[in-house]
């Protein structure tokens, strides 16, 4: 089958199955997880799952052209797929890339079918940016290892069938040699998840806590006491799901929304709120043309580096900047959070946890600087102390 | 003119200090926040009764302290330090100013006495929206045959309010609680700590006041412009400090946070502007208790500092304190709800500006 | 849409850079800075002729490469990254970009060939001030008898121009060198590395050339932003290259003091906002090339982008530089006054706003 | 004598003596060296000069009232002292505090009676905000030490007789150990002024280069490598110094000047431009009632400490601030530098230099945080190492 054939196909299954993207509506879907599950199979049913991946484990063996194919005719519709953009990101191809034979055989493919839905549990309350200072540990038990600790900042847990779970396996080694990646089996009854209500009143997160998690010797990926590697590749990964833009329309911070509320009052005669509004509709739209570049850099086979970290840093720094700017422009109707103005409040609410997720702006200040501009990192006084001799948050 | 607190000025700092961390820790503030108040009665009570704060700008006459408005503000600093939720600003500053600043004395001895000893809650009703937040000449509300009609917004605990001020084209007119055509709409508030409602008269039984309502608004928008700013830079440096206590404590790559410049310098900056912003509104209620010609001047130029500094403050507050800062448990969004909200209440940035070009005569 | 340079745009841009290392080094550039001259005729006759930088934006019928703006592009790129004072944004841009959008083949034929071997430097007179940057239907000039009457400022190149395209209510006027009542009177100007003049005219003799003149001074703008915002893009880079490079070898406290996020974050800032910028211009690019109905609009985007960051980058150069950034002697200054300048030339950031709001039709 | 009788002599004299200030003439004075001098020599004899010094070094004995008094009263005028503000605000005070009785005899008197015009000289080309990092050395000769070295930022250098220079005196010891202070006569064959060009293409600061300049034993102020000390005392009388406010009228970006111009062009309609008015009058303002309120706190006997830093950052960034607004309120007048916006124009290139010198906003950032709110000091790489094994700037 040709690429077009390909992209052909593809459209037609996706003008069959899924609705047209709409800029008017709201992006949040609304899909069940059961309808979700029954997607995701009709779309691997219809070979448009796991596109680039071997055919061995359920992939479609195809090529990179075939994948942009479908990324371009999907960019028109409304998938609901959410619940396993996280698992098929991330511990799906940190899974191809150091999961044993088995392991494979086992995960991939009900990934790519919808019957396994995966989480990444890396962060810690006591961590922060500094991931590697994870505290949750494993010991070695009869036929594996107990796992304890606590986990947060887990996205789809609550609907979670397993978990790429990152855990301190020596704490007498400095502290990125001695932690360890296991695939935990979420239904555990050691495992409780909690819903984390955060400053918006939203709980789009949760908490994890692990008591007495028992875990096979062959639920470690890669291998003991490596899996700071594997958490790595899995980041990397996580950067570029990150890096996915969501449709100008529905961020209530950008320009399509606030020039809609401005006209509806009238105040695009004020010529300060027209400044305004050219300052945002700037800086976003060369968000958009960074974005661009840095695609069109990529197919073109010149390595972006670290350069994302810059792409992830105006993302950040963007809602922040335009929260102040709303203000002046809504005054006290941002208070009122009236029908129009509380999406705006609950972004402005929501962007510095927006800024955090991923690495705070000051850790992409740091990636930029060290590894895009050249300039020495700081020595560190953490790198070869025993994790058990480092100072920790409580 | 004196730019530091009074003996007095620092007791009474100290017993509204005492009372907060004992009475309206922030435990109770999310008591009172998780009810349907918007605030606690019994708080304001003991405020007013024991400590005297609702009473402190009311002249002895009227059963107050007959202290002057800088006293005010060394209290509202402790209140708006803790986000304590009471009518305060409504009550004491905004309706207790119209009617000191207004001609009418039935008014005065009626509601003055009962403000003074936390019995009543008073309110000003001037807002018609961001683009008009003191209307008066320009109000659209209407006064005919005893009656007001019109709609007000953002009036700062209207819901509790035993007697509401509104402000009409014709001048100022008291409403109390009940009366027919009331209607009173809470606002789904971004800040939790603050009782805000939409107002609507639709031929409400009112009492047009005595005195010239442009010069008492006028006058009261300087002291809406202190008493927040002094809630805002309290609450600033309370945001400045949780911020740097957690710097001390959380520990990064093996050495606590506050170690890096990316922590510190904010941090430093934020202390900066707080430290012009409290020295401006040093200045302010001093001009404003000399009556000093630069009063309303001194008053926007604090406003301003404050609201802005506030905003940035508690936004940083929630950056530095990552994850954590973002939770529903943390109090960081509890103080950029309240620094969001001060700063577009009764006039936003721009009024600030504006009037601060005003009063300049720029 | 590409967004990246094509081979021959790479081609292009690293013999300009060739160039310029070679012939138009800093010590050359501070050499025509102390000169009278606002230019190195010799360096513009070359680059013109021997790289053909001149012509690349004049069809091959008047004597050009018939290139296309986003080639003009990539030179301005790597002439602004070295403050190579040259005639370039004044001939190639205003003056050939005017003509180009006129109709008046008589002034195309006469000019754009001398233009394009470097031998003629040509120059648009536009301004009327800060607020009138861009006169035309509102011109105070006046044309009569075939005179031209008025006064222009901040004209680039005035001084060195054979002929200045000069706009009126009646249209743009041609006008030539040492023609009776022409005033040009060379500022004081804050960039080193550009020479502006005021012009005067009274009853000056003037061709008044076909074409919309409204129209053709519209899309110069254009031009003059894509044009601007390259240069100045590629000059923020040289400033964050340069501040950089010091920030590795200048010790403090021990350690170079780039490894402290103090110096850091500002630099990582300077980045991100460049590669934005950088992008932005790309995009822009694009447009015009592609003669996009966006174009208007992405060339304002880029010129109010990569102005605000230039000036942003160049202040942040001389202060990380510290004491030796604010010497004579060291290229800081030479960078912060260029940015200042471009940031307000030809409309100055209030301006560039307006006309982003105007595109976007707000 | 009382206090008000004193303030009384203090105001004859001076509206004898000294012209009134006037905030509509530019504050750079213009008086010649010789008519400064004269002036000092009138204010000493007339009991003004030195007024709390110790009376057996030429001081007048008396007390912090009439210090303060005198100040009060002395604000109105302009007094040509420029060339004395240095010696007797910095290395005076220092003598006093640790020079020698002979010393403290030979120099203090002449200071105060307008003989002896003093410099500072603590910086280097290769230190900047590191002042103790200062390469300059002198080695043990017989009868004293030879100097070699390099300062810079001098003010007064051109037209001073000595200078308190910092001098590293054992290269062994850790960087804060081998400093040495010494007098220098600045007539020495040795030393050469050389005017030093800024941005803005004034000199208003000397290079002073040592080329075996001999100085005697007892040209050392304090003890030998105990340098530092002195010096850091010297530095805390320079921010005293430099804290003292430059009036507002003479500011070029100050509101007052800008009100005017905004004026003059009719642009006080424009309510964008009002704002910006507003907003730079705002900070000027509170940036004086920050400045009152220490100066009340200090008087009231509150500990200033390092809360001056703020008052520092906050002054040197106020005109760089300032800097972007003007360009957008001027636009190319500021390119053009006309009669009106060249002193605008001169003071944006000035911006950074002053927030340079005494130390770098980011140092001053750093004393805020660390000394104001009590966070943690770096640890510092090089307080332990001997100097001559540190890494240096070129």
């Amino acid at each position: 089958m040709s690429t077009d054939e390909f992209r052909a196909k593809a459209l037609a299954w996706l003008q069959q199955n899924a609705k047209p993207f709409d800029d008017n509506e709201p992006s949040s879907g609304g899909a069940t997880i059961e309808e979700s599950k029954a997607f995701q199979k009709g779309l691997w049913e219809a070979g448009l799952a796991g596109i680039t991946w071997p055919k061995e484990y359920g992939g479609q063996g195809l090529g990179t052209a075939e994948q942009l194919a479908f990324n371009e005719v999907a960019a028109d519709f409304r998938m609901p797929v959410g619940p396993f953009v996280i698992g098929l990101g991330m511990p799906a191809p940190v899974l191809l890339e150091f999961g044993t034979e088995e392991q494979k055989k086992r995960h991939i493919a009900p990934m790519l079918r919808g019957d396994e839905i995966w989480s990444q549990l890396f962060s810690e309350p006591s961590g922060g940016s500094d991931v590697a200072s994870l505290q949750t540990s494993a010991v070695r038990v009869e036929d594996g290892w107990l796992i304890n600790g606590q986990k947060v900042w887990t996205s789809g847990a609550q609907f979670s069938d397993f978990g790429a779970v990152l855990v301190r396996t020596d704490p007498t080694r400095p502290k990125h040699q001695g932690i360890t990646m296991f695939i935990v089996d979420l239904h555990h009854p050691g495992v409780t998840v909690r819903p984390l209500v955060v400053a918006t009143g939203d709980a789009p997160f949760n908490e994890v806590f692990f008591d007495d998690v028992h875990v096979p010797e062959d639920a470690v990926i890669g291998e003991v006491n490596n899996g700071w590697a594997v958490a790595v590749a899995m980041l990397r990964y996580e950067r570029v799901t990150i890096g996915t833009g969501v449709r100008a329309r529905a961020n209530p911070l950008g320009y399509d929304a606030l020039v809609e509320l401005v006209r509806a009052r009238g105040l695009d005669d004020d010529p300060s709120v027209r400044r305004t509004l050219a300052q945002v509709y700037a800086r976003e739209s060369a968000m958009r043309s960074y974005s661009a570049v840095l695609h069109q850099e990529a197919k073109a086979g010149v390595p972006i580096g670290a350069r994302g970290s810059a792409a992830k840093l105006a993302g950040a720094t963007f809602p922040l900047w335009v929260s102040d700017l709303v203000q002046e422009i809504f005054g006290e109707e941002i208070a009122l959070q009236t029908r129009d103005t509380l999406p705006i409040a609950r972004s402005i609410l929501a962007a510095p946890g927006g800024a955090t997720a991923g690495g705070s702006n000051e850790i992409q200040r740091n990636i930029i600087a060290e590894r895009v501009l050249g300039l020495p990192k700081d020595a560190g006084v953490d790198k070869n102390v025993p994790f058990n001799q480092l100072k920790l948050s409580k | 003119m004196t730019l530091i607190d009074t003996d007095d000025q620092r007791d009474l700092a100290s017993s509204v200090k005492r009372f907060v961390s004992g009475q309206a820790p922030m435990a109770a503030v999310r008591k009172t926040i998780a009810s349907e108040a918007s605030f606690d009665p019994d708080v304001w009570r003991r405020l007013s009764q024991e400590l005297g704060v609702a009473g402190l700008p009311i002249p002895e006459q009227y059963g107050g302290a007959g202290a002057s408005w800088s006293d005010l503000v060394v209290a509202l600093r402790e209140l708006g330090s803790g986000l304590v939720p009471t009518p305060v600003l409504a009550t004491s500053v905004l309706a207790t100013g119209t009617l000191l600043a207004l001609d009418d004395e039935e008014a005065r001895a009626t509601w003055l006495p009962r403000f003074a000893e936390g019995t009543a809650v008073g309110t000003l009703a001037v807002s018609e929206g961001a683009r008009s937040p003191w209307a008066v000449a320009d109000s659209t509300c209407v006064v005919e045959d005893g009656t007001v009609t019109g709609t007000k917004t953002a009036v700062l605990n209207a819901a509790e309010a035993d007697v509401l001020l509104v402000t009409t084209a014709s001048g100022v007119v008291l409403v109390e609680k009940g009366a027919p055509g009331l209607t009173i709409t809470p606002a789904d508030a971004l800040d939790l700590t603050r009782g805000i409602a939409t107002v609507t008269l639709e031929r409400t039984p009112g009492r047009l006041l005595a005195g010239d309502a442009a010069a008492a608004v006028d006058a009261v928008a300087d002291l809406a412009n202190l008493a927040l700013a002094s809630e805002q830079a309290a609450a600033t440096k309370a945001c400045l400090d949780m911020t740097t206590e957690y710097a001390k404590i959380r520990y990064s790559f093996g050495q606590p946070i506050g170690i890096y410049q990316g922590v510190k310098h904010p941090l430093a900056d934020i202390y900066t502007d707080w430290a012009l912003t409290d020295a401006a509104i040093r200045k302010a209620s001093e001009s404003l208790a000399e009556g000093s010609e630069t009063a309303s001047l001194d008053a926007a130029v604090a406003r301003h500092l404050a609201s802005s500094g506030y905003v940035e403050a508690a936004k940083q507050t929630m950056l530095l304190h990552g994850g954590i800062g973002f939770t529903w448990e943390h109090d960081a969004h509890l103080y950029y709800r309240n620094a969001i909200t001060g700063n577009v209440l009764l006039g936003g940035p721009a009024a600030q500006q504006d009037r601060i070009a005003q009063k300049l005569g720029v």
